[in-house]
């Protein structure tokens, strides 16, 4: 599955299997540029997974994605939509960023779960307030969600009473519930314990394995090159390196790769 | 959603609360604070006394819907001015000064101004008399302005919101003497409560400042008004209904031609 | 705020704004009146002042057994500091003005050796009752304040004083009270703008401050706003001192 | 029990309170009733506007949050019952002022709606630093998750911001409440009828100062210790999300 820009103009019947692509994105925070012109595409099915050193953007990138932050320029394509962008690249048409923020379901490194609503209230939120799903089949549809990452018998319980990794377990469940066309992982395992990364890793597996397209930002390199189908290696910004996983940390390139793979303790 | 409901319950007390009032209708402000025997109210909160009986009495006359509002004495005249009520009867004296603000009514009752003290104390109304002692007066009052201009020797000048207070300091021994309407000042002295105490005498009078007797106020330019309430006032003194009222209040008259 | 702050385009604009609204204020209203009442008013504005500063030092002393009696003292004082509190907080002031001034006032008539004491040229007056009921009321506020301070005081510090045999009162002294007034300085400046504001109310039990006199003008000249815009003016600038002497005084005062 | 009132001297204050005429009872319970509407509406009031002025000073533009600024700052600085006279006054001329303007005449404008305007404004300040307190301390992640979930604006305001902040909030606006339940008594100095305003007039003509100043401080009390349990309830409410949360008190 070759992800490189050039490769894709050519197999350019395919663009209909395209869930997201973004060209040439620039992110500046004042006088710092973060992001120097980060390109990716991802076509339905993929696992990308986004590597690099703390400030190295990948963070951002993903939060420019869904127009959490606000890029500086670059175009995003969702499902074959352009999102509409001013020169300054801040959202055009808001509607369409909600509407386009609901097919990309968004797991957070905090979980950022509302704290005032039960698990089960957690997950139908989106669907019975933004995507106007009745609520009994919202519900019904959500204690099954809750049963596929473990926590059917937690439906009725508030987040805060829970473990960090059953917080995020529910993030995920959350995030399914929208029937998403991307799911975007922003370092789901960083703020949990060791002993709780196991659970939530087995859950993101799974949907790995059947076919869910994600773009995943990780500290974990043996989960990213167990569930990738690409890698991405970001550096100060830009892409330094890419490509299957098998090769990106098989035989890493790029000196700075070799580096950073150095440190993570590959 | 809760607060939607309390938006709407606002909103619509505030749309309810502020219907525009009917165009015949009169509001007569009396002062809310009670001055018996001219106007008080009852434990089933209902206004009566002397001035009430007349206010009802000169509306009938004049065929004025009238409409009874208490309203803060210290606050009568802007709440006058500024439309709260339209017409102010509540023993307001017709002064020059108030005057520049507001029109009157022809006088519908004038009594002398009286001091009252402890029945022990040798009190007199005059200005040698008073001179280190505490006066008490109710504010905005010509009473006031009359203490001020007439009695500035005295000890203290003490200010009080309303002359029931005035009565119930003098009562606790807190002021020395207080200056008020006659009539006012009889009532009080009558009661149980106020059996300390006794009328010691009218102070000297001064025109300017003491007005020429009580009258209606009404909004400047309001004459229509004005004209109704001086035919109505003029017609319960000719057909005897004034002085059938004060029969009932008092052993005399308290209206001076 | 640095002047740079204070010139922005729009700050300049509501300046301008104010500055007309200002001229329009002196031009189109009554002023005539101010020669005439200014010692009033500067009688009135010394009493407010006083008052003041008075009953919240009177109110604070009151407040620290008040405080020190919840946070640790037996049932038997706990409870009536907290009844106080609770009554204090939970009546309106004016009331408790009233009822102290007009209440007692029913009462004296009635037991006639007050009026033969030493104390009855005092209690004539109506400025003692003013500055009790606000001493109490500071008091009931504070009280409650000052409870939370006193909870809050690292308990290993005092059980170190305790093991170097501190004495028990030479600790409190030393060691809690400093600590536990530490910890309420910042809402301090907050109580006492609160408790000026409290002030006119005073002027009920026929207290001349300078609300009083503000009354005063307004009936005498039969004027309404001119005498409460300049008094809602004294107001903001005593609050604005006020603000600034605390935070004067806080920066004085390291905090942890 | 009869006797024992009387020995105490008590009869007589029990029949002055009585509900029914001659005693005035009835009369503290009517004033009680409308300082308690006036108090309702004056802290909804309170709160629409606070809840604006709080967005306003979180994310209004410079203009917006400079004249909110001064809102709050004079607002709480300067003495109620110095506000309540000059909006009581500004208020009831604006309003003259446009309708007549409109060509409708004067307009009546009751006590209670008077009552509620004036303190109001004087709450919505209050609540406007209370609320912006709140929603800042809301976690900023819960709001950006319903954001990157494509909530519009006012939605995440509606489903998570003020649920979110309302354990924030409660303490203050328990607090802002007991305030305005106590304030409306300044009303009795502007002459609405209100429980300290009947108070005194129950006290004037019947000279038991004492009994009816104690009375209405009782039911006064009465109304602060039922609100505080009512509180207390909407603050576990409010607070069931989180287990351990400490909420601040202030005046």
């Amino acid at each position: 599955m070759g992800l490189d820009d050039n490769l894709m103009n050519e197999v350019g019947q395919n663009t209909a299997d395209e869930a997201i692509k973004v060209t040439d994105l620039h992110k500046s925070f004042g006088t710092l540029e973060v992001l120097k012109g980060v390109s990716l595409t991802a076509r339905k099915g993929d696992v990308v997974a986004i590597i690099g050193g703390s400030g190295s953007g990948k963070s951002t990138f993903l939060r420019c994605i869904n127009f959490l932050e606000t890029p500086s320029s670059g175009t995003i394509t969702v499902g074959g939509e352009d999102v509409e962008m001013r020169a300054d690249g801040s959202p055009a048409n808001r509607r369409q960023i909600e509407r386009i923020r609901t097919r990309l379901a968004m797991v957070f490194q905090a979980f950022n779960l509302w704290t005032h609503r039960t698990l089960l209230e957690n997950v139908i939120e989106v669907p019975v307030y933004v995507l106007k799903t009745p609520r009994a089949e919202a519900i019904k549809k959500a204690k099954v969600l809750l049963d596929r990452v473990g926590l059917g018998d937690k439906a009725e319980t508030f987040p805060s009473f829970l473990s960090g990794g059953q917080q995020q377990r529910a993030a995920i469940a959350r995030a399914l519930a929208v029937d998403p066309s991307v799911m975007l992982f922003d370092e789901p395992t960083s703020a949990l314990d060791p002993e709780l990364v196991g659970e939530v890793l087995t859950v993101i597996r799974d949907l790995a394995a059947e076919g869910r397209t994600m773009l995943l930002v990780t500290h974990e390199m043996k989960f990213a090159r167990e569930v990738a189908t690409h890698i991405i290696y970001l550096y100060e910004g830009r892409i330094e390196e890419q490509g299957p996983p098998d090769e990106v940390f098989g035989n890493p390139k790029s000196p700075r790769l070799q580096q950073f793979l150095k440190t993570v303790g590959w | 959603m809760k607060l939607k409901n309390i938006v709407k319950a606002t909103v619509t007390a505030a749309v309810l609360g502020a219907g525009a009032a009917s165009a015949e209708e009169v509001k007569v402000g009396i002062a809310a604070e009670p001055y018996p025997p001219f106007a008080s109210v009852d434990s089933a909160g209902n206004w009566n006394g002397w001035e009430v009986d007349v206010i009802n009495a000169v509306c009938e006359a004049a065929e004025l819907d009238c409409v009874i509002t208490p309203v803060a004495w210290d606050g009568i005249i802007p709440s006058l001015t500024g439309g709260t009520i339209d017409v102010i009867m509540a023993s307001m004296s017709i002064t020059d000064e108030r005057k520049k603000t507001i029109d009157f009514s022809d006088p519908y009752y004038d009594t002398p101004t009286v001091i009252a003290a402890d029945k022990n104390s040798d009190i007199e109304p005059t200005a040698e008399s008073l001179k280190g002692k505490i006066i008490g007066v109710q504010a905005s009052t010509v009473h006031q302005a009359y203490v001020n201009a007439h009695f500035s020797d005295a000890g203290e000048i003490r200010v009080y919101q309303t002359q029931d207070e005035a009565n119930q300091d003098l009562v606790a021994g807190r002021i020395d003497a207080t200056q008020a309407d006659s009539i006012a000042l009889a009532d009080f002295v009558s009661t149980p409560g106020g059996a300390c105490c006794e009328i010691k005498g009218s102070v000297p009078d001064d025109k300017a400042i003491l007005g020429l007797g009580v009258g209606a106020g009404v909004r400047k330019g309001d004459d229509a008004l004005r004209e109704k309430l001086n035919a109505g006032i003029q017609k319960i003194l000719d057909d005897g209904t004034h002085a059938e009222i004060t029969s009932n209040y008092f052993k005399t008259s308290i209206y001076k031609k | 705020m640095t002047l740079r702050a204070l010139f922005q385009p729009h700050r300049i604009v509501m300046m301008v704004l104010f500055a007309i609204f200002v001229i329009w204020c002196a031009m189109s209203l009554r002023w005539d009146w101010i020669p005439q009442y200014a010692p009033l008013a500067l009688e009135g504005l010394w009493r407010t002042i006083w008052i003041l500063i008075v009953t919240c030092i009177l109110g604070f002393l009151l407040a620290i057994p008040l405080g020190l009696a919840q946070a640790i003292g037996p049932w038997y004082l706990a409870a009536p500091a907290r009844v106080f509190c609770t009554v204090i907080r939970g009546t309106p002031l004016l009331l408790q003005i009233w009822l102290l001034y007009y209440g007692l006032g029913s009462l004296f008539p009635q037991i006639p050796w007050i009026r033969g004491s030493d104390l009855w040229p005092y209690l004539r007056q109506a400025w003692p009752y003013a500055v009790l009921a606000l001493t109490l009321s500071y008091a009931g506020y504070e009280g409650e304040v000052m409870r939370g301070a006193f909870s809050s005081v690292n308990k290993g510090q005092l059980e170190a004083a305790n093991s170097f045999g501190m004495p028990r009162f030479t600790m409190f002294r030393r060691i809690w009270l400093p600590q536990a007034i530490r910890n309420v300085l910042p809402t301090l400046g907050g109580e006492t703008i609160l408790q000026l504001k409290a002030t006119p109310l005073v002027a009920t039990i026929t207290v001349v401050e300078i609300y009083a006199v503000s009354s005063r003008v307004r009936s005498d000249m039969l004027i309404v706003y001119e005498p409460l815009l300049l008094l809602a003016l004294f107001y903001l600038i005593i609050a604005g001192v006020i603000t600034l002497l605390f935070r004067k005084f806080e920066n004085r005062v390291p905090t942890r | 029990m009869e006797t024992l009132l009387d020995t105490l001297g008590l009869a007589q204050s029990m029949e002055l309170l009585s509900l029914s005429p001659p005693g005035w009872g009835g009369n503290l319970l009517r004033g009680l009733v409308n300082s308690l509407q006036i108090a309702f509406g004056a802290f909804g009031l309170g709160l629409v506007i606070g809840l604006f002025g709080a967005y306003g000073k979180l994310y209004g533009g410079v203009v917006i949050r400079d004249l909110l600024g001064i809102y709050t700052t004079v607002i709480r600085a300067v003495p109620e019952l110095v506000l309540i006279l000059i909006l009581y006054y500004v208020g009831t001329d604006l309003i003259n002022q446009a309708s007549e303007a409109m060509g409708y005449g004067r307009v009546e404008i009751s006590g209670v709606v008077a009552g509620i305007w004036v303190l109001g404004v004087v709450q919505g300040a209050y609540s406007t630093e209370v609320l912006r307190g709140a929603i800042q301390a809301v976690p900023k992640g819960q709001i950006e998750a319903a954001r990157a979930y494509g909530m519009p604006a006012f939605l995440v305001m509606r489903r998570v911001t003020i649920p979110a902040m309302m354990s924030f909030a409660v303490p203050g606006l328990a607090n802002l409440w007991l305030i305005a339940t106590k304030d409306t008594a300044l009303l009795a100095i502007v002459g609405f009828s209100e429980l300290t305003l009947e108070t005194k007039q129950a006290a004037a003509s019947t000279r038991a100062y004492f009994t009816f100043f104690l009375a209405a401080g009782a039911l006064y009390l009465v109304v602060t210790l039922l609100s505080g349990v009512v509180f207390g309830r909407i603050e576990k409410w409010a607070r069931r999300g989180q287990p351990s949360l400490r909420a601040g008190q202030s005046r």
